[in-house]
């Protein structure tokens, strides 16, 4: 259960996020939407550590994890992929998602040096867990190659898999669905649905491919100069002035 | 013969083959649409006709010339390429973004059309002296596109210009793309989203594992079969 | 790629040098001086009817590297002696493996922990062969107190240098002895290049001489930058004053003490000075007759022992009133240092070097 | 063969130090250009230990490594929050002090006159020994969960804390790791050669352990070993070329990082599977050519 | 007197801010450390020596030469240990390692052709020093700190200002995206490591009037680096001023403690100044963003 209320965050004179709240739950989609520079990606870099917030606070299962450190804060649950992916060159598909499940991995540093009996099985079993991870977003038939050799649409799934190996109970996705032609994004909706169905974490969505993020969320907060405008249905944001006016356009 | 065509142009990575004998033609004044899902050949096309990949073999020519080999150069000739992921020199403010795109002049001439790109998008003008690294998505694909125009093209390469803009926005780019094309300059647009590059284009081409697999004009194209299932989801 | 073969009719011996690095000037010379000593005697028919073949191993101023060659040179290339450097790391690091083997090692480092022990007792292979550092520091101290009257001294030196550092204590010791006064002691290391704030320091106490033993790059710093401060007094330094230090100071060297191993206006090493420039187009400095006389000495001994090196180590330790161009060269069997070998301290009149006085190191 | 086991015998010491850089620039990314003064440290604090105070020489070593790693974590501490040129600088200036340190504090160490006395504990079995298992936890360590988390932040820092990877620390471990497989082997130099001296660790020796590494292919330990036997083995066969020799070694290097960027090796590693790939590669090669023939 | 050290600060700050400029330079462009730097301003300074001063020619003529030759060497090495680097778009990783054997390389043939000898400048000056009231300045130092003022200034304009120092920084942050706003990216970077050159050139005849000319002359580079630390990385006005904060701090630690120890302290001060202010004194933070 993740509760943010009202964090603020300025960069200089620029207010790039004003007095946000939200509250999610496991099996819950959230979309956020809204113009650019809107401070979408900006609330996703306070959650997860990266900024730290002027304002406000971010409590997840109890937890205020608003000034933890970055790693501290993936440990504790929340994931996410990057607007312009990040991934980490030089691993192979497989072992960028075993990294993201390493720090739940239970060997010391005395099985760094000798394969002590712990340390085979927990590869082992972080093995099993990332091939599936890999195979949720149907990937495993790529488990050995290189990410950067990757077409664009697969290296946005292996973002994905590799942040579902962090066990998240939030799932951060800064715009998964750029980049991708329309039949990929509606596989990328039915993999984000049933994800999400699995009821294991919440997905918060940050998304401009109104397609996809119209069809599977829940509720949607639309932001604009870094003020929530909106909060919603799809069906109730889409109807709403202030968002036509500001973000939607007329259909044309 | 056309005033821009590629002929018979293949490129590989290492092992891998990014483009197998692609063919093309632009007119003057024309937007020409590139689609095909991800990893089909697109942006290594662009990258090619802009001079960054060099080809294993085929012919780019321009007004009947063939292009010569270094990027500078082809920009020189006015072929401008507005890179996938937009491609901000980070640490540069949005004015400097916008002089290194106007290179290629000096003096008076670069000022002028820095009023002018202002003029087109409002918003760089308030934030000009932000570091391009700092914008947002969205404010650099609008950065990018406009340093595109500061170097005045006769043909310009648009590597999908609505990556990660907001609806309205797109909107506002493919009105801009339209009036660039109505100044008589040649757009060869790459887009993944099909529907919108298809009813703005003269002509496309659907590219598929490196290869040309249809072409046509717009129209044709959004009613065929393949490309509905394909790149229109339905 | 030796030939082994023709062994029957050759002698090797070996010369460990640093002929590159940072002290490689100082290699080369110590080589060069060795070589033409051999030449010479190759011309003349070699010893014994053998030829000498000497080979040099670079030890770029590495101690691993000398470490390798030395034992290249006494295992695969069986040599039957040694000419070491004058650079007292590389000696020093020698020192214990030379121990090993039964091959005689003649260097010039004037360091006497390079030939003795920590309990007293000589390396056995190891023979120095110019007069120790002990020796040097204080016939410096000795002769600018006596002959120059001056009292109290300022001294900066190169700590990082060992050859600097084994030159401190026994200057220093002798000027204590003598009731006099150093004022103050600074050092720099070795990246060092702008010494006026040291000097500075030492200039305030307002010394009668500055005492600086270092090589000949750092005095020529020292003088250029103490007399740009206005020092006007005496400066007093090691073996590397010696010419070509005249030459490429660039300025006049008036008013400096420097120690040397041999009398630089003495005709007969002027006219090898000339032919040497003549022929080989080489400056010499003091340490190609250094190793000019080693290589000799060498010569002498295969003369009369023959190649066994085990006999030309004795014979070393047991040299007698050889007449060298450096002096008269006895080697004392108690400290692997010469005995009673002449020392000369000289001067400069403008650039043009001057002999003062001759002292007998005495150990 | 008393020659070859002494070549023998200092390359594998250097070899070591080398698997040390390894660690952090092959690995890791970062690049320590005053390693060689952790080699320093674990030289003179061992040779102290047994001479002076007469410890038995693998006590010596262990809390010489000790100390090392202590002086490596303060060293670190500034370093690896920040931008990964820092720690190549900052160590650069770490090996300045260490130098002074060595040649100011004459009664410990001798001075700039070395440290003299060392007894030659080190033999060729010993170091033979000590390089196949550090190579062995080398290996390890580099498949290990710790090993991927150095490569994940080689790749990219921001992602890697992202999913829960706590960088400074593993930028730390793996400092600390090479700080003392580099003393290590600094133990075993002073006891082989049994004179030490402050001019022998400076920050060339550092990037000569680095370009050796790059040399045999940044990402492949099986390269890095190669390299070092061809790289400190060359300078010995190229005596004959006398004052070509850096000029030529030099060229070489040049050479290899231009024409073959990835290094001899690339990151391929000597394992029981690429090995079987290989032979099967070469097989299939060979059958091929023969069918041509 | 303390004035007189303070001067001597500031000359020693000088020289090592003239390495430093010449240095970040590079760093700035193409993110990487040049090893060879020092190795230039050895070569730099011979060929001032060899081609000019032994020929009885005066300074500024020397200047000039070593600063051609100093350029034409730059240009050299980008095309022997660079430029195809920079065609494979490998990481900066591999320039430090070719920059460092490069160095290597040209202090061999420094070797190859001296030896282990040194040269001394003639002089080139009536007498080396002047007097105001009772501070004494040495000439040559004067000029260079008067020098490395112009040339830093005239550098941070050209990149500040200048469609050219455009270009340079947008090449510094991205190499394609560069060449196709129709910059010759080779011709930028070809011109950085030539401008680069030009002052290692510049001051190496510098080093060599003060301290003598050698093959290892460049190793003092080691201090430009030392000074970039705590000016900040890649800030080229925080190089000048870590530089001449550091000849400075060094110069007063002299003359306090002795040279002996100087550098420890330098060095502590060093880390305790990252640990405050990591990003140096002039070093700007720009917050990654994700
Ligand atoms: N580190 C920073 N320094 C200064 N300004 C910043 C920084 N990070 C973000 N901003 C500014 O904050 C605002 C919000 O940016 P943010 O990236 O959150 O937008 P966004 O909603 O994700 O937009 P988009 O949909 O285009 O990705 C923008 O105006 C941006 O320029
Ligand atoms: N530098 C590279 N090295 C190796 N393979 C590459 C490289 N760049 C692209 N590729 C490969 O070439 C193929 C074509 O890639 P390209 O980027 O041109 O596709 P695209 O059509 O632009 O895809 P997207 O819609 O994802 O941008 C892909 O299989 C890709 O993996
Ligand atoms: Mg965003
Ligand atoms: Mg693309």
């Amino acid at each position: 259960m993740l509760e943010i209320t009202r964090i603020h965050k300025n960069f200089g004179g620029i207010v790039a996020v004003q007095d946000f709240s939200l509250t999610a739950s496991q099996g819950e989609i959230h979309g956020i939407i809204g113009p650019n520079g809107a401070g979408k990606t900006t609330i996703f870099n306070v959650i997860s550590g990266i900024y730290a917030a002027d304002q406000g606070t971010v409590i997840l299962d109890g937890h205020d994890i608003t000034r933890l450190e970055q790693h501290k804060i993936a440990r504790k649950g929340i994931a996410r992929t990057f607007q312009n992916i990040r991934l980490f060159k030089g691993l192979s598909v497989l072992h960028n998602v075993m990294c993201a499940f390493d720090s739940q991995t239970r060997y010391s540093i005395l099985g760094a040096f000798i394969p002590t009996r712990l340390r085979r099985e927990e590869e082992k079993h972080g093995h099993d867990v990332c091939m599936a991870c890999l195979a949720r977003v149907g990937m495993e038939k790529y488990a050995d190659e290189m990410p950067e050799n990757l077409p664009y649409g697969h290296q946005r799934r292996l973002e994905i898999a590799r942040a579902l190996a962090c066990h998240p109970s939030i799932l951060l996705l800064d715009e998964p669905a750029a980049g991708l032609n329309p039949t990929e994004v509606s596989e990328l909706s039915d993999l984000i649905v049933s994800l999400a169905e699995s009821k294991d974490f919440a997905v918060l969505l940050i998304e401009h491919r109104l397609e996809l993020v119209m069809s599977i969320s829940q509720l949607i907060h639309v932001q604009n100069f870094g003020k929530t405008i909106a909060t919603g249905t799809p069906e109730e944001v889409k109807a709403n002035p202030a968002v036509i006016e500001a973000y939607l356009g007329k259909e044309e | 013969m056309a005033m821009f065509s590629v002929e018979d142009l293949s490129v590989h990575y290492g092992y891998v083959t990014a483009l197998k004998n692609v063919s093309l033609t632009a007119e003057r004044g024309q937007i020409v649409s590139i689609i095909g899902s991800n990893g089909a050949g697109k942006t290594s096309l662009l990258r090619t006709i802009s001079g960054l990949v060099k080809p294993v073999h085929g012919r780019i020519t321009f007004m009947d010339k063939a292009l010569p080999h270094q990027a500078h150069k082809i920009v020189g000739l006015g072929i401008v390429h507005v890179p996938e992921g937009r491609g901000t020199f980070s640490g540069l403010t949005i004015q400097d973004n916008l002089l290194v795109g106007g290179y290629r002049f000096r003096g008076g001439q670069l000022h002028q059309d820095l009023v002018e790109q202002y003029e087109l998008f409002p918003l760089l003008k308030h934030r000009k002296t932000q570091f391009a690294g700092t914008l947002s998505g969205g404010e650099q694909q609008m950065l990018a596109i406009s340093r595109g125009l500061m170097s005045k093209p006769k043909i310009l390469l648009l590597d999908e210009p609505s990556l990660g803009l907001a609806p309205l926005v797109v909107n506002q780019v493919y009105d801009v793309i339209r009036r660039i094309r109505d100044s008589d300059i040649t757009i060869i647009l790459v887009e993944q989203n099909a529907r919108k590059a298809l009813s703005i284009c003269d002509k496309a081409y659907v590219l598929e594992n490196g290869e040309i697999r249809a072409t046509g004009t717009g129209g044709e194209l959004l009613s065929s079969d393949l490309v509905k299932k394909a790149y229109l989801g339905q | 790629a030796g030939s082994k073969e023709a062994a029957a009719s050759e002698i090797v011996i070996g010369s460990v040098q640093d002929i590159t690095g940072p002290t490689s000037s100082l290699g080369k010379m110590v080589d060069s001086g060795a070589r033409l000593a051999i030449d010479e005697v190759n011309a003349k028919g070699g010893v014994n009817g053998k030829t000498i073949r000497i080979i040099t191993y670079d030890t770029k101023g590495d101690v691993n590297e000398a470490i390798n060659a030395f034992t290249r040179a006494v295992t695969t290339d069986k040599v039957s002696a040694l000419i070491g450097p004058p650079v007292a790391n590389i000696a020093l690091a020698l020192a214990p493996i030379s121990e090993r083997y039964s091959v005689p090692f003649l260097n010039l480092a004037i360091d006497p922990k390079v030939q003795i022990k920590a309990d007293g007792t000589p390396y056995k292979n190891m023979f120095g062969m110019q007069p120790s550092a002990d020796q040097q520091g204080s016939i410096m101290a000795q002769y600018a107190i006596e002959k120059r009257g001056f009292g109290k001294f300022g001294i900066i030196y190169n700590e990082s240098n060992a050859y600097a550092v084994s030159l401190l204590a026994p200057f220093v010791d002798t000027v204590k002895a003598n009731g006099k006064t150093v004022a103050v002691t600074t050092s720099y290391t070795a990246n060092d290049k702008d010494f006026k704030t040291l000097l500075n320091n030492i200039l305030q106490a307002g010394v009668d001489a500055i005492y600086s033993p270092g090589y000949t790059q750092e005095l020529i710093l020292i003088t250029q930058q103490a007399r740009a401060m206005g020092f006007k007094g005496a400066l007093i330094y090691g073996l590397d004053a010696g010419p070509p230090f005249n030459n490429l100071l660039g300025e006049s060297a008036d008013n400096i003490y420097f120690i040397n191993n041999i009398d630089t206006t003495e005709p007969h090493l002027e006219a090898i000075t000339k032919s040497v420039k003549a022929t080989q187009n080489i400056d010499v400095t003091n340490k190609f007759f250094l190793g000019y006389d080693i290589g000799n000495i060498l010569v002498q001994a295969l003369g009369a022992v023959g190649s066994d090196s085990v006999a030309i180590r004795d014979y070393v330790e047991n040299l007698k009133g050889y007449q060298g161009l450096t002096g008269v060269i006895t080697m004392d069997a108690k400290t692997h240092f010469p005995l009673g070998l002449e020392m000369v301290m000289h001067t400069y009149e403008g650039t043009t070097p001057v002999v003062l006085e001759r002292y007998s190191a005495s150990y | 063969m008393a020659l070859l086991i002494s070549i023998l015998t200092s390359t594998l010491i250097t070899l070591i130090a080398v698997i040390g850089i390894y660690i952090l620039t092959g690995m890791t990314g970062l690049f320590s250009l005053g390693q060689a003064s952790f080699m320093a440290i674990g030289a003179y604090t061992s040779g102290l230990l047994v001479v002076k105070w007469g410890l038995p020489f693998p006590l010596a070593c262990l809390i010489a490594i000790f100390l090392a790693v202590l002086v490596g974590w303060i060293v670190g501490l500034p370093t690896v929050r920040l931008r990964r040129d820092y720690i190549s600088l900052v160590t650069l200036g770490f090996g300045e002090a260490i130098t002074a340190i060595l040649n100011r504090a004459t009664p410990l160490t001798g001075g700039a006159a070395g440290f003299v006395g060392i007894p030659p504990y080190t033999s060729f079995t010993l170091v033979l020994v000590s390089a196949v298992i550090i190579i062995a936890a080398v290996a390890m360590f580099k498949v290990s969960k710790f090993g991927r988390q150095c490569s994940a932040l080689r790749g990219d820092e921001l992602a890697a804390r992202a999913v829960g990877i706590n960088v400074p620390w593993i930028k730390m471990t793996a400092f600390l790791f090479s700080v003392a497989v580099t003393a290590y082997s600094g133990c075993l130099y002073a006891f082989y050669t049994t004179y030490v001296d402050p001019s022998i660790f400076g920050w060339r020796k550092s990037a000569d352990w680095v370009i050796m590494v790059f040399f045999g292919g940044s990402g492949s330990l099986t390269g890095a070993v190669l390299a070092t036997f061809i790289l400190s083995g060359l300078p010995e066969i190229l005596r004959f070329l006398a004052d070509y020799r850096s000029i030529f070694y030099a060229a070489l290097v040049l050479l290899i990082i231009n024409f073959k960027p990835s290094g001899l090796l690339g990151s391929w590693e000597l394992t029981p599977k690429n090995l079987r790939k290989l032979a099967r590669d070469i097989s299939l090669f060979m059958k091929k050519g023969g069918k041509n023939a | 007197m303390s004035l007189q050290i303070l001067i001597n600060g500031l000359a020693l700050g000088s020289v090592y801010a003239l390495i430093a400029t010449g240095f970040s330079l590079v760093f700035n462009v193409l993110k990487f450390s040049n090893f060879a730097y020092g190795a230039m301003m050895t070569c730099g300074a011979f060929f001032g020596y060899f081609l000019s001063a032994a020929n009885g020619w005066g300074l500024v003529p020397t200047l000039l030469v070593a600063m051609v030759s100093g350029a034409v060497l730059g240009l050299l090495g980008q095309v022997i240990a660079f430029q195809r680097i920079l065609n494979n778009n490998s990481s900066p990783i591999y320039f430090f390692v070719s920059s460092i054997t490069l160095g290597t390389l040209l202090e061999g043939f420094v070797t190859l052709k001296v030896g282990a000898n040194f040269y001394n400048y003639p002089r080139f000056f009536e007498s080396s020093t002047f007097k105001i009231g009772s501070v004494i300045i040495s000439k040559s130092d004067a000029m260079m700190f008067v020098l490395s003022a112009i040339a830093l200034l005239l550098l941070a304009y050209v990149i500040k200002y200048t469609r050219i120092g455009r270009a340079l920084r947008s090449v510094s942050f991205n190499r394609d995206n560069a060449s196709l706003m129709g910059i010759n990216v080779t011709m930028i970077i070809r011109l950085t490591f030539m401008v680069s050159g030009a002052l290692a050139g510049l001051s190496g005849v510098f080093l060599g009037i003060n301290y003598t000319l050698y093959p290892t002359l460049g190793s003092l580079v080691v201090k430009g680096f030392i000074a970039s630390v705590i000016g900040g990385l890649g800030s080229l006005s925080g190089a000048v001023i870590g530089a001449v904060l550091l000849g400075m701090m060094e110069t007063f630690l002299i003359h306090l403690i002795g040279s002996g120890y100087a550098p420890v302290v330098t060095f502590l001060i060093m880390l305790v100044f990252l640990l405050v202010r990591p990003r140096g004194i002039a070093g700007s933070n720009v917050q990654e963003k994700a």
